[in-house]
């Protein structure tokens, strides 16, 4: 088997937030959101990166991209070295790399209609005239089971599942390798994100795409994912294929997280009656840690 | 706690110095590039070129711009804020003199316009799409139509010429006693209140309905809490935030307000002398003007900071 | 809110398409006050356009036999101190009244907007330094500004105009600013840059359409500023010089003859106060009208 | 004020009817008029029972729960039906006599803790606030109390910690707050509206767990509203499940998960994401929930539903009984043969 590099490959990330000592503000105050990170994601496979609020998972889904200026480390992404890359250059590597966000009612532009959202990205990436465009995105609405009626109204006329639709239809446009979920279906109904997850599945095995899926969603993340990475307070806790992680974690916090998971059957209780004290000085730092 | 507090304030305080220096730099680059010549106002009618000259000299405006300004930031840091061309006082004890006048001024006004704004707003945040909602945010929209000066005009008409019961112009001091102050007073600043009362109106009403919808106002109804808790007691602590921020912007206005009201009731406050300055073209007087009023908005800005750390306990810890 | 969820009714996609601005136009023709300052205001614009057909006299002759007359039919409003025609020079007032304002506003935001994106998108140190010279402008009080400003040009109108102007400046400035800041941390722009935009096209297709219909309210509100700061200057004496008639020498000429002829007194109070309410009253509908714009499909 | 707190104490006999609401029908102002977004809910709770109300957005589920508590909001009212608390009827009550109950006799839990707590208070001050309106109680015994409050809910340094602001506490601590405020008055019947949904799976995990040992420790009932059928199993001995305004099953827990009788339940239950079917696609529910204004008068699942026949579904259909304590909505819930959870 001929060995294939990965799409994305991420070796030390680091983000640092906070300022330095100034004359009012004598203790800096630092926080490693991002501590060190390494990540590898295979051409066609979805990494899923779970972690609690504050874990540091959505600071890295935009690093990767470089929507965020990492402070340490290399991202090497399509066999590109992108953590040296000129503005130039980063904007025109957004047509092979790209990112769906957490919020479809806010991510797409309110006052813009659906057909120059999902058709934008054209404009800045291709030549296309304006007819052109305007058949891509139609046929990039249809894909994602939306229908010409849609092309032509605003966000607030839409519901959620069909905005999140929208929004990869947007990023697929330009028909791109790789692309960051940041948590796409947390905000919709438990009947619309298995619609959402479906269509992301079908494109993966349609064109090949390699996801970075971030969800502090345990139960979604074991769909989805061939890999898994677990993250907390800005560290890597381990990672490894989505069997072998889910069946047999290898650190603690993994196994509270798995042991959290709701069940899904009445006769499957599993209430153990440990008191939440002792886990209360976890909350609190990691609370600590969102503060920035 | 009260460490993080004083800490926050210090840096306002850091913060205001630069703000100041920044004005009267402003104010002195504009004279600087102004057509009027300080030398020709103190040369009076028809001066001859060496005389002008030696006026120049004398009061040094030949001097590089910054040396002036630094002499002039330098002397005001001490107390001196140099000697007015037209009426050869001391600036500082003039502005000095005239400071309480308008401060005694301006503080009847917010009292007018306070009591206005808690009250109104307050009953139309309770009857909120309601009737009394309806008229009372259109008083308020009426009242912010009628400026100061027009305000005092017609004050001036009803309760001094059609029906006498205040006197017209003048001024009487606070040492002469609380009621000749107040004879003279209520009328300025009741045209100083009107709109701030109207502006206070609707702040109040719109913090209070902002606060009445918040999710721990649910929870206080809830647990059972009567109403008069939860708008007293819940509600209008959180509300005092906005409403306070204004209180200051209010100040401010009214400190503006002065300088119409004053003239047209004829109170020698600060109002007075930055018009009478300005006729004279006593730039001197009206630096130390700008630079006394600069430092009074700052501190009742400094004073809307402080009281923030009252009304929200973030602010006191972070 | 999960009961915000559960009221909402327009989360199913409606019959009709309809296009975003129709939507706010009628928002605001549903409110009656701000058509009725919309009118107004179109009233006024009229008579400052065709001023000098309205007129009935000509506004600056002076007839001192006629002097301090009341109304009468041939003077509906009367005559002033030097027998001029009280309703001819409240004609010509408007006009110069508003020209006067909209040149202040003019100014005020092509000075304002720009500094406020550039302030507002970049930060940093450019934000840092213009912020602060902003904020120097606002330690002053609005008119105590005005005065000096006046005081070092000279008085007269456009001097006193360009006065108002820097005073409002901060507020479009700091308007622009903020919802520029707001805007730049929206999902949307994010998302506009994870997709390659470039800054100019953020900017241009992004922001701006963010930034104009607060802007928009600020600008109403700004008039009725305006409006106040200029009849207050040239009632000082600061503004407008005789004979130019505007509505703030018109309340001084009204004061000074208080004792004796106050019906004066109420033409350019009227003015002024109808002005000032129609853009404030105008302001608030927009506000109302474009505030959901955004929310709305929640 | 005291009376209150006397009927209070006395206690009610174990599996006593705590909430009742019968045909309760509620309504919302809207620019189309007065719009029925709760229809004809029949709602039980008993003591020392957990009953959860299931739905997804729009099911009106959270205007069920707050028209329980007499909360509300001004632009909805109960236009049929009635609410009874512990026998006393609560759905006609003047709002002042409706305070003097709520927090006493029934509470209520939210979504987003920090934002329930007024950041402009201590915590204790707002939980000791509680006991001091409905007790009566000085400010100092009723702050005594408050930290035993605290300890009964597990929050550490409980001694130190009622001086604090909300601002200082987290998003579980909040809860806990939340839950000692709602317990101070040894209220019947607690009601949750998506407790944990904003927190964390480990703070979750804790919170929920907190939730049943205070119901099995103060023989509570409690009403769970969620959308999460994970929290449900953990959670309830019985499960009503609302759509679009209208109850369409009500079944024991583990009846609902496992033998389902209505096609949206079981649709639900499909679209859980269960790890055993990786690799296959997920089941979900075409379309969209009808706005209120559209409700139509006959199944109103019928657009999104696999099993629906024209002339069957195109009626008005009630809620019957289909096994004991197993109620559906559904024309053909006897001939379908329909999926629950895998085994």
């Amino acid at each position: 088997m001929t060995t294939t590099n990965p799409t994305l490959s991420v070796r030390g990330l680091t983000k640092v937030y906070g300022r330095r000592a100034t004359l009012l503000r004598r203790h800096p105050h630092q926080l490693k959101a991002v501590d060190g990170v390494d990540l590898d994601i295979a051409p066609g496979k979805t990494l899923g990166l779970v972690g609690e609020s504050g874990a540091g998972k959505s600071t890295v889904g935009r690093l990767v991209l470089r929507l965020i200026e990492p402070d340490a480390g290399t991202i090497n992404l399509l066999d590109t070295d992108i953590s040296t890359m000129s503005r130039g250059d980063l904007r025109r590597m957004r047509s092979h790399a790209t990112m769906i966000f957490q919020d479809p009612y806010t991510s797409l532009d309110p006052r813009m209609l659906i057909k120059d959202s999902v058709a934008e990205p054209l404009i800045v990436h291709t030549d296309d005239n304006r007819a052109t465009r305007h058949k891509k995105a139609l046929e990039m609405v249809r894909r994602v089971g939306l229908d010409t009626a849609h092309m032509e109204r605003f966000p607030y006329e839409m519901s959620g599942g069909q905005l999140q639709r929208v929004a990869i239809a947007r990023a697929l446009i330009t028909d791109p390798s790789f692309i960051v979920c940041d948590e796409p279906v947390a905000a919709l109904d438990v009947s619309t994100q298995a619609q959402v997850i479906n269509l992301l599945n079908d494109l993966q095995a349609e064109r090949g795409i390699s996801y970075l899926f971030i969800s502090h969603d345990l139960r979604l993340v074991r769909l989805i994912a061939d890999e898994v990475a677990v993250m907390r307070a800005g560290k890597l806790l381990e990672t490894g294929s989505a069997e072998r992680v889910f069946a047999a974690p290898e650190t603690d916090y993994t196994r509270e997280l798995l042991a959290a998971i709701p069940g899904r059957s009445p006769r499957h209780r599993r209430f153990n009656g440990e008191t939440a004290a002792s886990v209360e000085l976890d909350e609190a730092e990691r609370e600590e840690a969102v503060v920035v | 706690m009260v460490s993080s507090m004083t800490r926050f304030i210090g840096k306002r305080l850091l913060l205001a110095v630069p703000t100041i220096i920044l004005v009267t730099l402003l104010v002195f680059v504009l004279m600087e590039l102004s057509p009027t010549d300080p030398a020709a106002v103190l040369a009076g009618d028809n001066p001859t070129p060496e005389r002008l000259a030696e006026i120049r000299e004398l009061h040094g405006f030949d001097r590089p711009f910054l040396t002036r300004y630094l002499e002039w930031g330098w002397n005001a840091l001490q107390g001196d804020f140099g000697v007015s061309p037209v009426t050869h006082q001391s600036v500082l004890a003039d502005l000095m003199y005239r400071l309480p006048i308008t401060a005694s001024l301006v503080v009847l006004a917010l009292f007018f316009s306070l009591v206005m704004g808690v009250v109104l707003g307050t009953v139309a945040a309770l009857n909120k799409g309601g009737v009394v909602d309806w008229l009372m945010n259109s008083i308020a929209n009426l009242l912010m139509a009628i400026p100061p000066f027009v305000a005092a005009v017609l004050l001036v008409l009803f309760l001094a010429i059609l029906s006498p019961v205040f006197p017209a112009t003048g001024y009487a001091d606070l040492s002469t006693g609380i009621g000749p102050w107040l004879q003279f007073t209520t009328l300025p600043a009741l045209s100083l209140a009107i709109i701030p009362g109207a502006l206070l109106t609707r702040q109040v009403r719109g913090a209070l309905v902002d606060a009445l919808e918040e999710d721990y106002v649910r929870t206080a109804r809830a647990k059972g809490l009567q109403r008069r808790l939860i708008v007293g007691k819940h509600a209008a602590k959180n509300a005092a935030v906005p409403v306070v921020t204004v209180l200051g912007l209010v100040i401010t206005q009214m400190f503006g307000g002065a300088v119409v009201v004053e003239r047209i009731f004829a109170i020698p406050g600060l109002g007075s002398v930055s018009v009478e300055s300005v006729l004279n073209g006593d730039l001197i007087t009206l630096q130390g003007l700008v630079l006394l009023v600069a430092v009074l908005v700052t501190v009742v800005n400094l004073c809307v900071d402080a009281s923030y750390g009252y009304f929200n306990p973030r602010l006191r810890t972070r | 809110m999960s009961l915000a969820d559960s009221t909402n009714l327009s989360a199913t996609p409606p019959k009709r398409r309809r296009r975003l601005n129709n939507r706010v136009l009628r928002r605001l023709m549903r409110n009656k006050a701000a058509v009725a300052s919309m009118v107004v205001i179109f009233l006024l614009v009229v008579v400052a356009v065709f001023g000098d057909l309205l007129a009935p006299h000509d506004p600056n002759k002076v007839t001192l036999s006629l002097r301090l007359m009341g109304p009468s039919g041939d003077h509906l409003l009367g005559t002033d101190e030097l027998g001029r025609d009280v309703l001819s020079r409240l004609i010509v007032a408007t006009r110069v009244d508003l020209l006067a304002s909209a040149q202040a506003v003019g100014i005020a935001l092509s000075v304002g907007v720009p500094l406020g994106i550039v302030a507002g998108y970049l930060g940093g140190f450019t934000d840092a330094v213009l912020s602060r010279v902003i904020d120097a402008l606002m330690t002053l009080p609005p008119l105590i500004l005005a005065v000096v400003v006046v005081a070092i040009l000279g008085p007269g109108l456009r001097n006193a105009m360009f006065a108002i102007a820097i005073l409002i400046v901060p507020s479009f400035y700091r308007i622009v600013r903020a919802s520029t800041q707001g805007a730049r941390n929206e999902l949307y722009i994010e998302s506009a840059r994870a997709s390659g935009c470039g800054t100019w096209r953020i900017l241009w297709r992004h922001i701006l359409p963010a930034v104009a219909p607060p802007l928009l309210v600020q600008a109403s509100f700004s008039a009725s500023v305006v409006i106040v700061a200029e009849a207050s200057l040239s009632f000082l004496g600061l503004g407008a010089r005789v004979p130019q008639a505007t509505w703030g020498l018109m309340l001084n000429d009204a004061s000074s003859n208080l004792t004796t002829s106050a019906y004066l007194i109420y033409p350019p109070t009227v003015m002024v106060a109808i002005t000032i309410l129609a853009f404030s009253l105008l302001g608030d509908g927009l506000r109302d009208a474009l505030g959901r714009q955004t929310t709305d499909g929640k | 004020m005291n009376m209150s707190a006397l009927e209070i104490t006395a206690e009610p006999h174990v599996g006593e009817v705590v909430m009742q609401a019968t045909d309760l029908t509620v309504e919302v102002s809207t620019e189309r008029g007065w719009v029925t977004i709760v229809d004809s809910v029949d709602l039980t709770v008993n003591r020392n029972e957990v009953v959860g109300l299931v739905g997804e957005s729009g099911s009106g589920k959270t205007l069920t729960s707050l028209s329980v508590m007499g909360l509300l909001p001004k632009n909805a009212r109960i236009s049929r039906g009635s609410v009874d608390l512990m026998g006393q009827r609560i759905s006609d009550m003047e709002e002042r006599k409706l305070a003097d109950v709520r927090g006493a006799k029934a509470a209520m839990i939210f979504q987003e803790p920090r934002r329930c707590l007024n950041p402009a208070f201590t915590v204790g001050d707002q939980v000791a606030e509680s006991l001091r309106r409905h007790r009566g109680w000085s400010r100092k015994r009723a702050m005594q109390h408050t930290i035993e409050l605290f300890k009964l809910v597990e929050i550490p340094q409980a001694e130190h910690r009622v001086k604090q602001y909300p601002h200082e506490f987290s998003g579980g601590m909040c809860q806990r707050v939340m839950l000692a405020m709602a317990i101070a008055c040894d209220p019947m019947l607690l009601i949750a509206d998506e407790p944990t949904t904003a927190l964390d799976v480990t703070v979750q995990r804790q919170v929920l767990e907190l939730i049943r040992r205070l119901q099995a420790e103060l023989g509570l009932g409690v009403l769970l509203i969620t959308h999460d059928l994970g929290v449900v199993a953990e959670m309830c001995d019985r499960v009503s499940v609302m759509y679009a305004g209208q109850v369409v099953e009500e079944a024991p827990a583990d009846e609902l998960f496992h033998n389902p009788q209505n096609p949206y339940t079981s649709a639900l239950l499909q679209s859980m994401l269960e790890p055993s079917r990786r690799g296959e696609p997920l089941g979900f529910i075409p379309g969209l929930v009808p706005a209120p204004h559209e409700f139509p008068a006959t199944c109103r699942f019928q657009d999104r539903c696999r099993h629906a026949v024209e002339e069957t579904c195109r009626q008005t259909i009630p809620l019957t009984s289909v096994a004991p304590g197993h109620l559906s909505r559904c024309a053909r819930a006897a001939e379908l043969d329909l999926p629950g959870v895998r085994a």
